[in-house]
């Protein structure tokens, strides 16, 4: 339809696009969470949305996140479709609970008798020299946790439509927004070309090696694979959009393609969802792998606040370049 | 508070039906604990026994679209609440035909269809779950109340104090009711709490609160049905802590090292069963045949639901993961 | 509370010293405001300008020894607990010289050494803390008091229940201090607490408390002079609200569409800085000359603290992964 | 020196002479928990410690994780040596701000100036019939955090000294304690013959096939590895001990010799602590290896009750024996 002229989005408000789409749509959603409102988001994702939309539907919360996180639970399993900010993944610490012993678990321990169709949106990475209680990854800790769904949207299309598919799925999705992606500017296509929310894609296709990456760190990965071009690397690049489920259909037949895999992920290391896909590759990709599967990933310190130790501890596309090349013994 | 007539109609045919009410969850319970020791129920198994007035008194004034939120020792509310004592049977013998398909056993039962939110056990875990049911009537317009039981010991808990003051200040139909048996496992009110009136702490959140003889049936269903009204009137939340005491250890495991015997045979003589039953001896409303009818329809029901829990079948192992997620989606 | 004489010694000397501490912060921050437009300062900044009464007023009454827990917003705190403008400027600038060795950055300012436990980010999350400093004192039998600052904001989260709670329960050495600037970030109190006087609140858990106006360094170092001297007489903990406001945004991010620019400059006319300045000129115990004394000192003072932060070092890139463990361990 | 007759305790028993001893030792050290006192800990663990040691240092706790196991962390930053037991690892998600963001966290943001010298007991693991809420297996989830050690004594020797290293170490140590092991039985060797804290153990010596395992699967491993003796197939069996950090030597040198590896381990699958030692061997010996490397750890379900439901969804014994089988292409 409107293919002629496409419309050039911030990430920022294609996610605010997003909400006022859900909340026009559907009267029963509704966004809650920390300065939503009056503030207009700590990242200024729902500025106007409470002009537009009134205070019973879009809520500033108190600092509760264990509270309101739970209470968006309860509303779920009452009939509502919350939206649920936890202002960013550092906080939801707070709300852990809630989410693993109540959201993860309810339909299952109920015999199936109650769904938990929540989505909990949040901020997640570094980048902002926010120091070592501020700039946390752990987008891997709940794609561990059955019961969940997690999804980190990196591009501004899937930030414009991830967050309808996540409000139509009947089970709790967790949605990672990185803070790096918040003014990154794209055009946004139509809906109708937006993969299904736990499908990855192939960002750039080639024939040497696969790079794996998703959120915050899908355009290092891009760009590395640029440099690597300029270097007769071909890369491929998949970004996985949605950490659980994996959909490892889309990256085992990319590692059977190239045969190497280097996977960027702005995790710690050690205990890192980049483990678990070269975990995964290994296991089911060992034979046709033709060099040892990578990860570049965050050191394992807790992020310091000066620029260069907070680029030093993340992953950098140099970091990239030079293991990917490592790994074509190049 | 409201100021219609809230006191609760007692005659014999009501008094009855709690008498019966709390026998019923007493004999279930006495049954399950001779089943734990055959092994036939397993895991973690927390009576109720001692503390039916509360469940028992609190239910009477709910209407069936009203929601239930309550802890691990939830069998109590959950046969009050109206599920079938068969389902909940099952459910402790982890069969296909519990209340929640065996998945949850004696800490999960859950029934959506009665608006019986389980069967939550971690301690304090499902006061916000509650806080958000009773938002999503508000937001919708409904008239329900929903009810949310809990342990004084859950009310350390910062998810107390975060679910009291979001019910308060969104004026949310939840009734918390605190059965304060005086113990956490073994920890005594008096170690855990500096200040231990709970019903006092609601003030810190503007809430209506107010204490009960959790003893007495006919008082909790007084206040219950006070409380109740007044929310179903648009005043907000409120908390009603029910003292009250239970007869047995935390759980199977324990060797109730904390507390002396003769502090638990004073409490049981003040026992809501035998209070409310000599209560209407006294007054001549309880004769002896009529005594051995409820206890032997109880008696029935019981064997009944043994029955048909021992009858019924296991998941298959195939369907391990099943209602993980939803399974269209 | 005691009943010994806890009257400040108010003289000129004293009132001299707490307007010049007041003025060294907020020069300090107009200055780091300053310094985060030309971009050498990064990452989250939060300015106390308006606020600075509290830390003033409280720090005077405290020992080298007694300890400090604050938030993200703690410049105030950390000069006023003795910090030298240097480390702490150097730490803004992310510098070896900083007191965190520049690791911290504005929201994590340490200096163990002068018992100054940060700088902490996570609402509430400090609360615990400074219960644990406390109990630690207690168990040694050493006579110190744990001071606590944070905002109104953070009564809402469920660490500061428990810590009270823990606080009162084992009597601890703690004096927490609610700095009520009326906002968490964009939330007023009104929107965020169905109780807004949060001195009230520590009544849940009978916990000695007031409120004082915290736009005047007298009053509240008088409560604070009150507050420490029953804690190191042994009555446990305390609690004072502040009544203040913050002039500036939350961070250096903040647009401030939440309230509106006349509700500002009312409380900047009422400022703590201002305020004092006015009495002293009034009673004639600050002349022009006295005024400009203390602006040139701090001024120096500043400039000292800049020239040291820009010509301090970086850390090396190869030392990223120093202190995460002891190192020797 | 008591080396003639070997004294045989409980796990139970061994983990309570430990603390006894390092109460004994040290004036600094405290025990401080719900039910840790009067109740006697809620799976007997200090029983009778209250009456040796009083009400000032076996410390019952209110219902507060966040609360105490920051205290916790205070009282250690004030020169104490405390214990904090949380429970079970269940109820740790209350408190894993408390240890991710300060405990983990302060030694570095302070640029080196404090130490958090905490030790956090708590029990994990499935196997009691305790459902969704009651199971889990989340040392993975402590293993990703820099700033603190995680250990997971396996056995009875261990139980009984691996505690004192912990509370000899500067730093904040997570210990780990199976329920399923309390009542195992077993001799108490030498305090000299325990390995360092964060040595890994080869438990079982062989050249065919190296099983990893800690903690509550340890057992099972063994089991598994004499099963596989039997049909000829010699498994060297190593006990990890110490999640974080990992002592990859000993892990790699076994690899290299046995060209094989399964990892055993009760945590989920998806993004387990197996995925990261399979993700580590993968990287650094995929020369040596002959077979992809595999792992046997919890199904992607919340625990359920019934008992044939939790062994289906638990690693058992036959499992790991099929599943090695299949690695040595038997
Ligand atoms: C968060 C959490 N911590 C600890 C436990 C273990 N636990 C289960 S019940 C209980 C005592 C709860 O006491 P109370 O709230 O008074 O309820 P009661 O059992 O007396 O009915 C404890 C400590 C738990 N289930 N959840
Ligand atoms: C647990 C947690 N939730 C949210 C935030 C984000 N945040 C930082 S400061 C703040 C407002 C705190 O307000 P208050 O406690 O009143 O302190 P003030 O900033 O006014 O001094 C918020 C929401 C955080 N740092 N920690
Ligand atoms: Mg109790
Ligand atoms: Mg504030």
């Amino acid at each position: 339809m409107h293919n002629t002229v496409q419309e050039q989005l911030t990430y920022r408000e294609a996610m605010r696009e997003a909400i006022r789409e859900a909340m026009l749509h559907d009267a029963n959603v509704f966004l809650m969470g920390e300065d939503v409102g009056h503030y207009g988001g700590c990242y200024a994702v729902s500025k106007g949305l409470l002009q537009e939309f009134g205070e019973s539907r879009i809520i500033d919360t108190p600092l509760s996140e264990s509270g309101f996180v739970g209470a968006g639970i309860g509303a779920a399993m009452g009939g509502m479709r919350p939206i649920v900010e936890v202002m960013t993944v550092n906080f939801s610490l707070l709300a852990l609970d809630q989410i693993v012993n109540n959201a993860a678990t309810l339909r299952h321990m109920s015999g199936g008798q109650i769904s938990v169709p929540i989505v909990i949106r949040m901020a997640t990475g570094a980048g902002k020299q926010l120091a070592a209680q501020h700039s946390h990854s752990l987008e891997n800790w709940y794609a561990h946790v059955p019961g969940i769904k997690v999804i980190a949207p990196a591009t501004v299309a899937d930030a414009r439509y991830m967050l309808a598919m996540a409000l139509a799925d009947p089970d709790p999705v967790m949605l990672f927004e990185h803070v790096m992606l918040y003014n990154h500017k794209a055009p946004v296509p139509n809906p109708t070309d937006c993969p299904a929310m736990a499908q990855a894609v192939v960002r750039k296709q080639g024939p040497d090696i696969t790079l794996v990456s998703y959120g915050g760190s899908l355009l290092k990965a891009l760009e590395a694979a640029h440099a690597l071009a300029e270097q007769q690397i071909n890369a491929e690049v998949i970004d996985l959009r949605c950490l659980r489920p994996l959909d490892t259909e889309t990256l085992f037949a990319s590692v059977n393609k190239t045969h190497r895999l280097l996977v960027v992920d702005e995790g710690w290391r050690t205990g890192s969802l980049a483990g678990e896909i070269c975990a995964l590759v290994a296991e089911h990709c060992f034979w046709t792998l033709d060099a040892p599967p990578q990860r570049v990933c965050s050191q394992e310190v807790p992020i310091p606040y000066p620029k260069h130790l907070e680029e030093a501890a993340t992953p950098q596309v140099e970091q990239i370049v030079t293991t990917a090349k490592q790994i074509m013994y190049r | 508070m409201t100021t219609a007539n809230t006191k609760p109609h007692i005659n014999k045919t009501h008094l009855h039906f709690l008498l019966k009410q709390m026998v019923r969850i007493r004999r279930f319970e006495e049954k399950c604990a001779e089943l734990y020791m055959q092994e036939k129920i397993r895991g973690f198994l927390h009576l109720y026994i001692g503390e039916e007035a509360v469940a028992v008194g609190v239910m009477k004034v709910l209407q069936d679209e009203d929601a239930v939120v309550a802890t691990y020792r939830e069998h109590g509310h959950a046969l009050a609440k109206g599920l079938s004592m068969n389902a909940v049977m099952a459910e402790m013998f982890g069969k296909m035909t519990g209340s929640s398909r065996g998945r949850g056993g004696s800490m999960h039962i859950f029934d959506a269809s009665k608006r019986f939110y389980g069967g939550n056990a971690i301690v304090a875990g499902a006061l916000p779950m509650a806080v958000g049911l009773a938002l999503a009537d508000k937001m919708q317009n409904r008239n329900r109340v929903t009810v949310c039981f809990f342990g004084e010991g859950a009310a350390a808990e910062g998810e107390f104090h975060e679910s009291l003051n979001l019910a308060k200040l969104w004026s949310l139909p939840v009734l918390f009711v605190c059965e304060n048996n005086m113990y956490a496992m073994g920890t005594a009110l008096s170690i855990s709490e500096s200040e231990q009136h709970i019903f006092k702490k609601a003030q810190g959140y503007g809430l209506a609160a107010v204490e009960v003889d959790g003893m007495n049936v006919v008082d909790v269903e007084a206040a219950a049905q006070k409380c109740c009204s007044a929310i179903r009137q648009g005043e907000g939340p409120h908390l009603i802590e029910c003292h009250t005491y239970r007869f047995r250890g935390h759980s199977m495991f324990d060797t109730q090292l904390y507390r002396s015997p003769d502090e638990v045979s004073s409490w049981q003589q003040k026992g809501p069963i035998v209070q409310l039953k000599q209560w209407l001896e006294q007054n001549g409303k309880l004769d002896q045949t009529e005594w051995q009818q409820i206890e032997k329809e109880v008696q029935q029901e019981i064997e009944e639901a043994v029955t048909f829990a021992e009858q019924s079948e296991l998941e298959p192992n195939s369907a391990l993961c099943r209602d993980v997620y939803q399974e269209s989606a």
